[in-house]
């Protein structure tokens, strides 16, 4: 059963056309990557799933039911993640708080609560911490969950990105090039981690450039190239197909 | 006919708040921020021309370039002092610092010229002349004409010349215009030297229409910014449109409100103009966040 | 137990002594009322702290909740009788609804133009001061105001009302600090690095923009109320947009967002004039060239100084924060 | 590195600064001078009428110390600017009273400042003659520690406005007042005296302070064609006022109270002030006026070089007054005493006329109506 799911999705800013009539499907506990050349719309595309931008026409649904009215914070709140192409990170807050602003719609404790400091808010508080912990060991950054998001590596802003979607305990999570901008020895621990997240239960819809792990861990595949979907199917098919090596190494001169 | 008085009264109130304007924009768009000192810079524009006019007798047309350039002095001064060195600190912090200049530039004129009010012998004639109902100071249509004067040659400056293109280019994105090898510290302070001769300018032609006291850079600077940011922030023309829209707002606020709240309905219709309608005035651009 | 441990626990206890015993030690009374304006000007400039600090909604009028505080407690106090203990909180509360009556419309504006549109609140929330006769006794102002009296104690004198407004100082920077360190204040902060990363993790950036709002504006109005009660009459020129300046250039000097920095800048900005009162004419002149020093100087202001100072002293100078200089 | 240093150095310098201004209080009132405060607005945009009251204190004092002082002793004047915001007058007025230890204090020109310092000087019991603040509350009964000198609002409006309708006999008279307690105050005694004579102002209509364009509110005041304009403002105003009423074409005759007698009321307003008619207690033209006046005049004159007008007159004759209640109340200076010796005086001829201080600290005199004519001369009219 899929349980993300777009129908003839497109938006258009002032005539531009971004993206147009595209079905995507992503199936429950499973990798679906999306690729494309670049300006073929998949941020775009994201963000129309994420609920940053309002589609001028088709629709969104998640687990059967249509969400294309809810606005981005309650997409997020029913469970869908997403990271940032290019890292959007708290840069003054510290890692722990960079985390802990995931768990924000899990936790309870209101104004009133948090500035009395009750012991019910207390609780709470430390059982966020002990969860983000968790996530930050597993991805590596426990010991300087002190330290100030900015002044982290590139890598590791990675990665807090990851903990960061991931402690909203989500049912689907949108990552856009994760592997970007990595270095050897974190590419090869990424895809490890991605399919550690799907164990998971969570299922992962991943924008990729570098098609070596795009085609070793995804279960589907969906191409757009300016703005539709031009193929859709296992890793094998979509390596195979014509319009794909066309649309990445142009068209053969006849 | 009362109304196309107050209209014509608006209008000339109006283009002497578009010309402080100019200003303001000049400087937020090179800088990213609002020039609290540029009611200051005015007038000392103001009290340049009076001191050379009157007390050193130079001829009014000899006095006003003079007056400019120690204006634009003052302003590299300024600029030099309090927002070079804080070129990359956020942004409340140099508004802070603006404020701190304004404070401390006001009460150096206040020093100097002491608390009296001065008045100036006017540069265009102010025998009002009658056509029809209407009544008409010269002073006031000459401010009207050359407030809109000023907007087309700034825009003219800033899209034709070569200067003009390099500072444009540094106020959208100074990394992009060092590359394209721009001396951008060069073309930040002669944005602020040019907002500096604005300024002037503006002072001088408010000088003769209104009795002025050191206190002048207060009163016309906050109209000045009310229009800056009515007109969008973004464009020349749009200071002086800002500038016409707050001028009729205060006249004919006394003819259909009451005129206690006169001063108030200039802010009232700023803040409902920044409430109501912020893209159509404002740049048209950002009309959707790029995520 | 090094003297870094030791500092660390004691240091806020020293603090809370050193200011309970201050009015035996400063008996003058004009320095007495310089530290009661500069407390009351702290609980202000820590509401401001939450609002523009910690949220970044940059605000330039927020003398007018602060405003609507001292109105509220006075009208309460001269023309209906209510107690001192009945009239601050509902001073406070008075300005968190007008916080929310700002706060709803402005939200869909960012930056300068919010900025603006504070400013305009705050000038038209002066001019009504000004002229809305039957309430504010318009340009004459709320004469009267008595002194509380609880405990069979008269809190006229400066050095007895000193206390009042400690405590209410204590108990804002307990409040705020604890909403700042919490999933609240979290959520704030979020708003201010990146309010599109804080929509994608599930916070409703309206919502809590509008408690920012909210929360901000009934500090202030309590810090306006506790004004009223200190200078016993209040006028509409205690309410003019350039207080809400200075309380905004308090808030930088002290440091954006550092509470330690809220205080220290009120109490530094306020002491300045008076200690520059010797230097005559040109005593406003330093002012803004100290403002203008203060900010190139302390980049991150005197709060950042203070942090790096009480580090230092704390002995863990070594695995602190890696300092970006 | 060398940042973190400099910052924390400066929180030091400011935080000692502030230590060593507690301490600062210095000694009780010395043998040899009687400390007397002054506060008052010397900068904001009522400084011009700060540094007239300042010019009017310095010289009497000066005057008095020349003479040999009170009892022997000099007085020495401590200046304190008040901000024109009631905030900084009460740190100011704390200041005189707590730190300096001043036997008596003059000021200030806004009646809310006043207000705002009364509720000090009444608490610590240092006398307060506040020269040219004329807001009606500032009087009241239960305070027994201040004298004003300047006339009340009162008498001033009154005076003018029955001078308009009995004398001159207009009956369509238009008001326009600064919106601050000085014009209000003023507006609401003529709105009140019109009535009473069965009439109703054309107009009135209200300008900010510190505005510089009054051309809206005299349009729509020259739509109702009135015979008169009462403005209750300042001279720099009434200056504006004359100019644009001309410029506009309104014929009517302008008239106001004691605040715009200056001689730069004519210096800026130029041909368009003639025929300026106001109130005064104090006659600016020295051969038409009483001899202590006349005196007044030309000492200002001297020692500052420009004439002086009825607010520096008010705050020399505060001086005046205040120096009569130092003189009668010895050497030990009790507050009491110094404000008994205020309110026994008596007919006592002064720049601003025969002043006799009432039981409210009131200073009564008659009212003078003068008419400024070509070059800026005055002449009584009335």
């Amino acid at each position: 059963m899929a349980l993300l799911e777009t129908k003839k999705l497109g938006i258009n800013f002032d005539g531009l056309v971004a993206l147009e009539d595209v079905d995507f499907a992503a199936e429950e506990g499973k990798i679906t990557a999306v690729i494309g050349p670049n300006g073929a719309g998949k941020t775009t595309f994201f963000n129309l799933v994420a609920g940053f931008y309002t589609p001028t026409e088709g629709s969104v649904h998640f687990g059967g039911k249509d969400i294309t009215r809810l606005k981005a914070y309650q997409r997020a709140e029913i469970g869908i993640a997403r990271t940032f192409q290019n890292i959007n990170l708290f840069k003054d807050m510290s890692v722990m708080d960079n985390a802990l602003v995931g768990l924000h719609s899990r936790a309870k404790s209101n104004v009133v609560s948090s500035m009395l400091r009750t012991p019910a808010q207390r609780r709470e508080e430390k059982a966020l911490r002990e969860e983000v912990m968790s996530y930050l060991e597993f991805m590596g950054l426990a010991d300087c969950a002190q330290e100030k998001a900015g002044s982290l590596s590139y890598g590791m802003q990675k990665n807090l990105e990851i903990v960061r979607a991931l402690a909203l305990r989500p049912k689907v999570l949108l990552l856009d090039e994760p592997a970007s901008g990595l270095n050897t020895q974190d590419l090869d621990e990424l895809s490890g981690r991605i399919t550690n997240i799907r164990d998971r239960g969570i299922t992962v819809v991943l924008i990729e450039h570098k098609m070596d792990v795009v085609m070793s861990i995804s279960d589907r595949i969906a191409v757009l190239n300016v703005g539709r979907k031009i193929a859709d199917g296992t890793p094998e098919e979509v390596r195979s197909s014509r319009e794909v090596i066309e649309a990445y190494l142009g068209k053969e001169d006849e | 006919m009362q109304i196309l008085q107050q209209l014509i009264q608006g209008l000339s109130l109006g283009s002497i708040y578009g010309l402080v304007a100019l200003g303001y924009v000049l400087i937020y768009q090179a800088w990213g921020v609002l020039n609290f000192a540029q009611g200051e810079v005015c007038a000392i524009g103001a009290f340049s021309l009076l001191v050379l006019h009157a007390e050193l007798g130079m001829p009014v047309y000899a006095a006003m370039p003079v007056a400019v350039l120690v204006s634009m002095l003052v302003g590299y001064v300024i600029e030099f002092l309090s927002f070079r060195p804080l070129e990359n600190a956020n942004g409340t912090t140099r508004l802070i610092a603006t404020i701190g200049v304004s404070i401390c530039v006001r009460n150096i004129l206040r020093m100097i010229f002491g608390a009296d009010y001065f008045s100036f012998p006017t540069i265009f004639g102010d025998t009002p002349f009658q056509v029809g109902e209407l009544i008409l100071v010269p002073q006031n249509l000459w401010n009207t004409a050359i407030g809109f004067a000023l907007v087309a040659l700034l825009n003219l400056f800033l899209k034709k010349t070569r200067i003009g293109k390099s500072m444009r280019a540094t106020a959208q994105d100074k990394e992009a215009a060092r590359l394209m090898g721009i001396n951008v510290r060069a073309s930040l302070t002669g944005t602020f030297v040019i907002a500096s001769a604005l300024g002037a300018i503006a002072g001088m032609l408010i000088a003769p229409v209104y009795l002025f006291n050191f206190n002048i850079g207060a009163t016309i600077g906050t109209k000045g910014y009310a229009a800056a940011v009515l007109g969008g922030l973004d464009f020349a023309s749009g200071a002086m449109t800002g500038g016409i829209i707050l001028g009729i707002a205060e006249c004919l606020a006394v003819v259909f409100g009451s005129s206690e709240y006169q001063s108030a309905i200039a802010y009232i219709v700023l803040f409902l103009v920044l409430i109501l309608k912020p893209s159509e005035i404002m740049s048209k651009k950002k009309k959707v966040e790029k995520v | 137990m090094t003297f870094g441990k030791i500092y660390e626990k004691t240091r806020i206890w020293i603090l809370l002594i050193i200011a309970a015993i201050l009015p035996f030690a400063v008996t003058n009374n004009y320095w007495l009322h310089i530290l009661n304006i500069g407390g009351i000007f702290a609980i202000c400039t820590l509401s401001l702290n939450l609002l523009t600090g910690c949220t970044g909604l940059f605000s330039v009028g927020h003398i007018a909740f602060y405003g609507i505080g001292s109105y509220t407690a006075a009208v309460l106090s001269v023309k209906c009788g209510v107690p001192f203990l009945i009239a601050v909180p509902c001073a406070g509360i008075m300005a968190l609804i007008f916080g929310l009556v700002l706060g709803m419309p402005a939200l869909r504006l960012k930056g300068l133009y919010l900025a603006i549109s504070t400013l305009a609140f705050g000038e038209i929330a002066y001019r009504v001061f000004l002229n809305w006769e039957s309430v504010t006794n318009g340009t004459r102002g709320i004469l009267g105001i008595q002194a509380p009296v609880f405990f069979g104690i008269n809190f006229r004198s400066y050095n007895t009302y000193y206390y009042i407004v400690l405590i209410f100082l204590v108990m804002t920077v307990v409040l705020t600090r604890n909403l700042i360190y919490s999933r609240t204040g979290r959520a704030l902060l979020a708003i201010r690095e990146s309010e599109i990363a804080a929509q994608a993790l599930g916070v409703n950036t309206v919502g809590y923009k509008i408690i920012a709002f909210a929360a901000s504006s009934f500090f202030a109005g309590i810090a306006g109320a506790l004004y009223a009660y200190e200078v016993h009459m209040i006028a509409p020129e205690s309410f003019v947009s350039t207080e809400s300046i200075t309380v905004l250039a308090m808030m930088v000097v002290g440091g954006i967002g550092s509470i330690s920095g809220s205080i220290a800048g009120a109490f530094v900005l306020t002491m300045i004039p008076e200690v520059l009162r010797s230097t005559g004419d040109i005593r406003l002149v330093l002012y803004g060239a100290a403002i203008v020093a203060i900010v190139i100087f302390a980049p991150r202001g005197l709060g950042g100084a203070l942090e790096w100072l009480d580090h230092l002293l704390m002995g863990n100078h070594k695995k602190k924060v890696r300092e970006e200089e | 590195m060398k940042k973190k240093v400099l910052c924390v150095m400066l929180t030091l310098v400011m935080t000692a600064s502030m230590l060593a201004g507690c301490s600062g209080s210095s000694d009780s009132a010395s043998a040899d001078t009687i400390k007397v405060g002054v506060v008052g607005p010397f900068s904001g945009s009522s400084a011009m009428v700060g540094d007239t009251e300042r010019k009017g204190v310095e010289l009497a004092a000066n005057q008095i110390n020349e003479a040999g002082g009170i009892n022997g002793r000099q007085i020495e004047l401590i200046e304190e600017d008040d901000e024109q915001d009631p905030t900084t007058a009460v740190s100011a007025i704390n200041k005189l009273v707590s730190s300096d230890n001043v036997v008596a204090a003059i000021g200030t020109v806004n009646s809310s400042c006043t207000l705002a310092m009364m509720d000090v000087t009444e608490s610590s019991q240092i006398p307060l003659v506040t020269p040219i603040s004329s807001g009606t509350a500032i009087t009241d009964p239960e305070n027994n520690y201040i004298v004003r000198i300047q006339a009340s609002d009162e008498l001033q409006a009154g005076a003018i406005t029955e001078y308009a309708v009995n004398d001159l006999g207009y009956t369509r008279i238009a008001v326009m007042y600064q919106n601050d307690d000085f014009g209000t105050g003023g507006m609401e005694v003529v709105v009140n005296t019109l009535e009473e004579a069965g009439l109703e102002p054309v107009a009135v209509e209200a300008f900010d302070s510190n505005a510089t364009d009054l051309s809206a509110q005299l349009l729509t005041i020259r739509d109702q064609d009135p015979e008169a304009i009462i403005m209750w403002t300042m001279y720099a105003a009434g200056a504006t006022i004359a100019m644009q009423a001309q410029q506009l074409g309104i014929e009517a005759d302008l008239m106001g109270g004691g605040g715009l007698t200056n001689a730069q009321l004519y210096e800026l307003g130029g041909e368009a002030t003639v025929g300026i008619l106001n109130t005064q207690t104090f006659f600016a033209d020295a051969d038409q006026a009483s001899e202590e006046a006349a005196a007044f005049i030309t000492a200002y004159e001297e020692a500052y070089g420009e004439t002086p007008d009825s607010n520096a007159a008010m705050a020399y004759d505060s001086m005046m007054v205040l120096a009569e209640g130092l003189e009668a109340a010895g050497d030990e200076l009790n507050p009491d005493d110094i404000m008994a010796g205020m309110k026994a005086v008596e007919n006592m001829p002064l720049a601003t006329g025969t002043i006799t201080i009432d039981e409210n600290g009131d200073a009564n005199r008659d009212i003078l109506i003068i008419r400024l004519c070509e070059g800026g001369t005055y002449e009584l009219v009335k």
